[in-house]
């Protein structure tokens, strides 16, 4: 299982938690298995977030590979000017 | 509406055009003549964008009516390089990356080439307050002021 | 390609082993200079096309106001008129939704009101005629009928219980119940106890700030000219940082494919975030679509303020606590934006960049996105991060005055570095902000003596930056020189940086390659100009895409030579056998290859397509010397340093302009660009005249100190260093006139008759 | 619209006299453009005095003052040294306004008749004693610049009226003027305060002065109180002190996007100072 820090605006979505655990080997698995285990958070996926994993942070690579040690905090979607 | 009939020249060249009274010298430039150089930045003579030279005084041509050219000698950027060589300052503008987007470059070169043609050894406040009129949002100025400094110094070298 | 090839193994420790670059840091003159310095080049509104009608778009003069009708009979009888639109010649089938789920909609309502007028300046109608001027005499006949509804354009009143509800249901799911309507969304995010952490401090400062609207302000306006016939196939030419947005979002608004619409990007005047998206685009297709001519679109400056997007206006509170000896104990912020009359304002960046320079156990923050009459905001030069900086490093600033502690070595004592956890989370990599701060103290300018009434500040400041889907494609030609196809605009320089990357690569000269802007028929899908990406993921993907250039050059040299692929090496521009096992060979010239390409298994390409996801984030510490005229409230910046991470500098000048131009723009925010609108929620400074930007005359020169800590996201180690030039400004000037002024300021811009205020306030 | 380039100020009368609508007359065209491109006015008929002969000379008049042509712009003027040697404060003001491409066309006349209360040069022109002669159908008349705006964009120019010729009066052995304004950047801002002194000085003494503000009020106004407060003293402290009282007392300003009331009127004080020690060096150098 790799564990997923939310940022804790998300709380609501996620059962009051801000770890969650899901079963990942990448990226779009982290993202999909939020949604499974908190189908609130799919709106908040849907509208655009960015996945940090060991410090990299990943604006849209959904292939990406995930480990289970890896270090993965779920971000709002980069952008810039 | 009835057109008015202008002759003019034009980086050297006779001009003729037909234009609307209510058009600047800067719509007839870049609509009916094809010379783009001159740009429009803010058309109220806030950016100098649209600078070029009328009987060799430098204005924005978007606060000149194109009737107003009848007569009149213009110079725009597209004659500032005589030949095929760049102009002193169209050199030191690359050299020193005096440009970053580049939109400014034209009405900057126009202005600087009036400054250095009546001020051949400018100081950097007088360059600064001559190029005040001519606003750039890329370069923070440091490097335009640099190379008019420097084409002006080379300019001199070879005068 | 595999992915791992730009994992953070390769690149920038490679650097650090000491790669000896020949082009890479040079500083040669930009491919496109020449047609910039004749005029040749051609921008938005410079292009043409054969029965070319001129468009112009009527806007709201209400700040908010129902639409009860439009009348265009007497616009469309005029002499000339070709065409009218309004909202019901576009897309139908897009529909609203909460939040950023809804952008495509609130994209469209905003380049066309539907129902209700929005802000002072939202589109109404357009018109194309045969002349520019008919087309303005044209707008004048449209009769609208307007029923005016309550407005409210300040962030903190829009949030207030008696605020006009702009558009009930736009919020989201984040937004807490009990909130206002206008508050869209919302953002919370930290770690450890704040609580905790301000109990163990020796001193806790709290304070509030404000920050106005400014605008990008490049100084060429938006430009298109559009064709669009019955047959649904287009064409656009545009100023735009990213054509295939532009694209994208066209196709949409008017239900085309996307394939059938062609985006050229023009050169472009200037950008800095806000040419990230579509305003007049779509308007001149439409307008085209019914006249059936191409329509030429080009914004009065008057509509870049009124109708593009500005950045976002806030109010923070912000919260630090400190020991005696400069550890920061715990730090909170709260963040409010106004992003206008739509969701979007970057709320979450303020937030998330707030804190992110320092080592905090304890952080907390918290963002609200607040919608008002304001026109909507769009993206600038690190969106949001440069007011989270004014307010936290004032803050900083203030504690450090009362403890009696040096600015530059308390950031350095706090500073984040590899393996600190981010305020917003994630534990960062390689980073160079203590670099910065190192190179900040041992710059002479932070030990020059101040002459009276002058006064220091310093700051420090924080952007992600940004990756991006990139395609490019290199082409070789018969005499062994290049061509290179990368889809993002050159804003300031990029073409350099792309040849010079090739040419390390390549082996040969920088003049022998010519890059060129690709539109989006002869390229992939590219992402905007954007979030400093361009050096970094155009410049990744340019070496990636020579790499197999080189690749294939060396086959067809191991072919010649009758060897194993592996036995050849690319080596300045030759083929070279690897070793004397390999055998002995003369080495090949790449023009020796390429000349019997044709014959030797066909042209030889590079190309490379990706999302890389290592733009390596960045930090700058800047230092100002700024001084006060007492008697008025007037202050001049005297000297000015801009230190910052560039990672690699590909063209080091250009990396300069960049420090620079962000330094000025800055400048210009702090102390007096602002969006003012009068009680009639209409705004009052549209122009270059009361919106001030600074003048050569009001700036010094900029010095710039590069510090190189590679990105181990690219294989030279670029960070982009677009944006994070801009974060700091704010917060070092208002640092150095509260220094010299005496008094803390508060809120931006800092404006002569606001400091005169403050000091009267002082002064009793 | 009509554009029209008149021979003669007699032709420019006569056609502005009988133009139905909107006329506007067009020298530098720096406000006139402007207001054309925001849509703000399109005039029916624009008559462009600049064909008329002597509109571009400055003269030395034989009581030593000088008649400055209504389309001489800021640069011509600048060009001109003996007219800034004897009014460096009327020449700087005028050159002031905008930038150096707007020097290329405005005209001081252009930034009377425009009539901003913001407008530089009008605050020096009232402080140095110009005079306008205006042509109408009904001949000359002489008018003190002072007297021309009568709000902000209205002029006492009748229909048909228009000036055309600006008279500096004699400088006169020890006399200075000089003009500030207060802006928010180094150049290309609207003043937020002008602030324009005229003084005569025998000795260290101020014998006369005038005192003029702009962008405190709906037209830049002469104060009298604030001459009245210079006048018999050496530029003490105290005079200073009753010159910036007096100045700020004559506010009668706005809030707007460029300054607060309470500002412009602090301001006013401050420039009025600063303006009368430059104008007081001016002078007594001048003896």
């Amino acid at each position: 299982m790799v564990e997923v820090h939310l940022w804790s605006g998300l709380r609501a979505q996620a059962g009051g938690r801000e770890v969650v655990e899901v079963e990942a080997s990448t990226v779009g698995e982290v993202l999909s298995g939020l949604v499974a285990a908190h189908p609130e958070l799919q709106e908040v996926i849907d509208a655009g977030v960015s996945v940090a994993v060991d410090g990299r942070i990943i604006a849209s690579g959904l292939t990406e590979p995930v480990s289970e040690d890896s270090e993965v905090y779920l971000m709002q979607r980069l952008k810039g000017g | 509406m009835s057109k008015i009939h202008v002759s003019t020249t034009i980086n050297g060249d006779a001009a003729e055009f037909l234009c609307d009274p209510r058009e600047t010298l800067l719509d007839v430039l870049r609509d009916r003549l094809g010379l783009t150089g001159a740009k429009e930045g803010c058309g109220t003579g806030d950016c100098g964008a649209c600078s070029v030279t009328l009987d060799g005084r430098l204005v924005c041509s978007c606060l000149v009516l194109g009737a107003e050219a009848e007569g009149r000698e213009i110079a725009t950027v597209e004659g500032i390089a005589p030949g095929e060589t760049l102009h002193p300052l169209q050199r030191k503008f690359i050299e020193h990356a005096a440009l970053q987007c580049g939109i400014c470059t034209p009405g900057i070169l126009v202005a600087a080439k009036a400054l250095l043609e009546k001020n051949p050894d400018p100081t950097e406040t007088e360059v600064r307050y001559w190029l005040a009129g001519n606003l750039c949002r890329c370069t923070g100025y440091d490097k335009i002021i640099r190379a008019v400094m420097d084409a002006a110094a080379e300019m001199r070298e070879v005068a | 390609m595999a992915l791992d090839e730009y994992k953070p193994q390769k690149g920038g420790d490679q650097l650090e082993q000491g790669h000896a670059f020949k082009y890479v840091g040079t500083r040669p003159d930009r491919p496109d200079g020449t047609d910039k310095v004749t005029g040749r080049a051609r921008f938005g509104a410079d292009i043409t096309a054969p029965g070319m009608l001129h468009g112009a778009i009527l806007r709201s003069p209400h700040a908010h106001a129902r639409i009860v009708n439009i009348d265009t009979s007497k616009a469309e009888a005029l002499d000339g008129v070709k065409a009218v639109v309004t909202r019901a010649d576009f897309s139908a089938a897009i529909q609203p939704a909460p939040g950023m789920a809804g952008e495509m909609w609130n994209v469209l309502e905003n380049v066309m009101a539907g129902d209700t007028a929005l802000y002072d300046g939202h589109a109404i109608a357009a018109v194309a005629a045969t002349s520019a001027l008919t087309a303005r005499d044209a707008l004048k006949l449209i009769k609208v009928t307007y029923e005016v509804l309550p407005h409210v354009t300040d962030v903190d009143a829009a949030m207030a219980a008696d605020a006009p509800v702009i558009r009930d249901g736009t919020a989201d799911k984040s937004v807490p119940p009990g909130l206002h309507p206008n508050v869209v969304r919302y953002h919370q995010s930290g770690h450890g106890d704040v609580e905790a952490g301000f109990a163990e401090a020796d001193l806790v400062i709290e304070d509030s700030f404000t920050t106005e609207a400014t605008h990008q302000g490049y100084i060429e306006p938006h430009a298109c000219l559009g064709t669009l016939g019955g047959d649904g196939k287009g064409e656009l030419w545009c100023c735009t940082q990213g054509h295939w947005n532009v694209q994208k979002i066209c196709a949409a608004l008017l239900d085309m494919e996307t394939s059938q619409l062609r985006v050229t990007a023009s050169e472009i005047g200037g950008g800095f975030g806000g040419k990230t998206t579509v305003f007049i685009e779509p308007v001149a297709l439409a307008l085209s679509r019914k006249a059936n001519r191409p329509v030429k679109l080009v914004m009065s400056r008057s509509e870049v303020f009124r109708a593009t997007g500005p950045t976002a206006s806030t109010s923070m509170d912000i919260k630090i606590g400190m020991r005696k000896d400069g550890t920061i104990t715990a730090a909170q912020g709260v963040f409010r934006a106004q992003g206008g009359a739509f969701p979007g304002a970057p709320m979450e960046f303020t937030a998330m960049c707030a804190f992110a320079p320092y080592n905090l156990a304890n952080v907390h923050q918290v963002g609200y996105d607040v919608m008002t009459n304001r026109p909507k905001q769009a993206a600038y030069r690190a969106p949001g991060s440069p007011m989270a900086a004014f307010a936290v490093e004032s803050v900083i600033d203030e504690l450090c005055n009362q403890l009696g502690l040096d600015p530059l070595e308390v950031r350095l004592k706090n500073a984040s570095r590899e393996g600190t956890r981010a305020s917003y989370g994630p534990k960062f990599q390689r980073i160079g902000l203590v670099e910065t701060i190192e190179a900040a103290m041992a710059h002479p300018h932070y030990s020059a003596p101040l002459a009276p009434g002058q006064g220091r500040g310093i700051s420090c400041g924080f952007w992600f930056n940004h990756g991006g889907e990139t395609s490019v494609t290199l082409a070789l030609s018969e005499d062994g020189s290049a061509q290179i196809m990368v889809g993002t605009p050159d804003i300031g320089g990029s073409r350099a940086s792309m040849a010079l990357m090739a040419a390390e690569v390549l082996g040969i000269p920088y003049e022998n390659i010519r890059v060129t802007v690709a539109d989006t028929a002869s390229l992939g899908y590219n992402e905007v100009s954007h979030g400093s990406r361009v050096t970094y993921a155009s410049g990744l993907a340019t070496i990636k895409a020579a790499e197999a250039a080189v690749r294939e050059l060396c086959k067809r040299a191991a072919a010649k030579w009758g060897i194993e692929e592996e036995a050849v090496y690319w080596e300045d521009g030759y083929a070279k056998p690897s070793g004397p096992n390999a055998g002995d060979f003369e080495p090949l010239h790449i023009s020796k290859i390429t000349r019997s390409m044709g014959a030797t298994g066909g042209p030889i390409n590079g190309h490379f397509e990706a999302t890389p996801e290592g733009a390596g984030v960045s930090f700058a510490t800047h230092i100002v010397d700024a001084e006060v005229d007492p008697e008025t409230g007037s202050t001049k910046v005297v000297r000015y340093t801009v230190v910052q991470d560039a990672g690699k500098a590909i063209h080091p000048t250009y990396v300069e302009g960049q420090f620079q131009g962000g330094a000025a723009q800055g400048i210009g925010w702090a102390l007096n660009e602002e969006y003012i609108y009068g009680t009639d929620g209409r705004l009052q400074n549209a122009g270059f005249l009361d919106y001030r930007i600074p003048v050569a005359s009001d700036l010094p020169m900029i010095d710039t100190v590069i510090v190189e800590v590679p990105n181990p996201g690219h294989p030279y180690g670029v960070r982009g260093v677009g944006e994070t030039s801009i974060c700091p400004p704010l917060a070092a000037i208002a640092n150095a006139v509260s220094a010299a002024a005496g008094v803390r300021m508060r809120n931006l811009p800092m404006s002569p008759p606001r400091i005169f205020e403050a000091l009267e306030a002082k002064n009793g | 619209m009509r554009y029209l380039s008149p021979a003669s100020f007699d032709d420019a009368v006569a056609l502005a006299a009988e133009a139905p609508g909107v006329t506007r007359f067009l020298a530098g065209g720096t406000d006139v453009l402007v207001q054309m491109r925001a849509d703000i006015i399109t005039p029916d008929t624009l008559i462009d005095i600049k064909k008329i002969p002597g509109t571009h000379d400055i003269a030395r008049t034989p009581d030593g003052g000088w008649t400055i042509g209504v389309a001489v712009t800021g640069a011509e003027m600048r060009e001109q040294d003996d007219l800034g040697a004897d009014w460096p404060g009327l020449v700087e003001a005028m050159d002031l306004i905008g930038s150096t491409q707007v020097q290329g066309r405005a005209t001081l006349t252009g930034n009377l008749c425009n009539a901003s209360p913001a407008a530089d040069s009008v605050p020096a022109m009232i402080a140095a004693g110009v005079t306008l002669t205006v042509t109408g159908p009904d001949g000359n008349r002489t008018v003190a610049a002072e007297d021309i705006p009568t709000g902000p964009g209205q002029t006492s120019l009748a229909k048909g009226e228009l000036i055309s010729a600006v008279h500096v009066p004699p400088r006169g052995a020890g006399g200075g003027d000089a003009y500030l304004r207060f802006i928010p950047r180094t150049e290309m801002d609207i003043a937020v305060v002008g602030c324009g002194v005229n003084l005569s000085v025998e000795g260290d003494t101020i014998t006369a002065a005038r005192v003029a503000l702009g962008a405190v009020a709906p037209t830049a106004r002469l104060v009298p109180e604030a001459a009245a407060a210079l006048v018999g003293t050496t530029l003490g402290d105290a005079a200073l002190d009753a010159l910036a009282t007096a100045a700020s007392a004559a506010c009668a300003p706005i809030d707007d996007k460029r300054g607060t009331v309470r500002f412009r009127t602090h301001i006013a004080g401050v420039l009025a100072k600063r303006a009368a020690k430059i104008a007081y060096d001016r002078a007594r150098k001048a003896q």
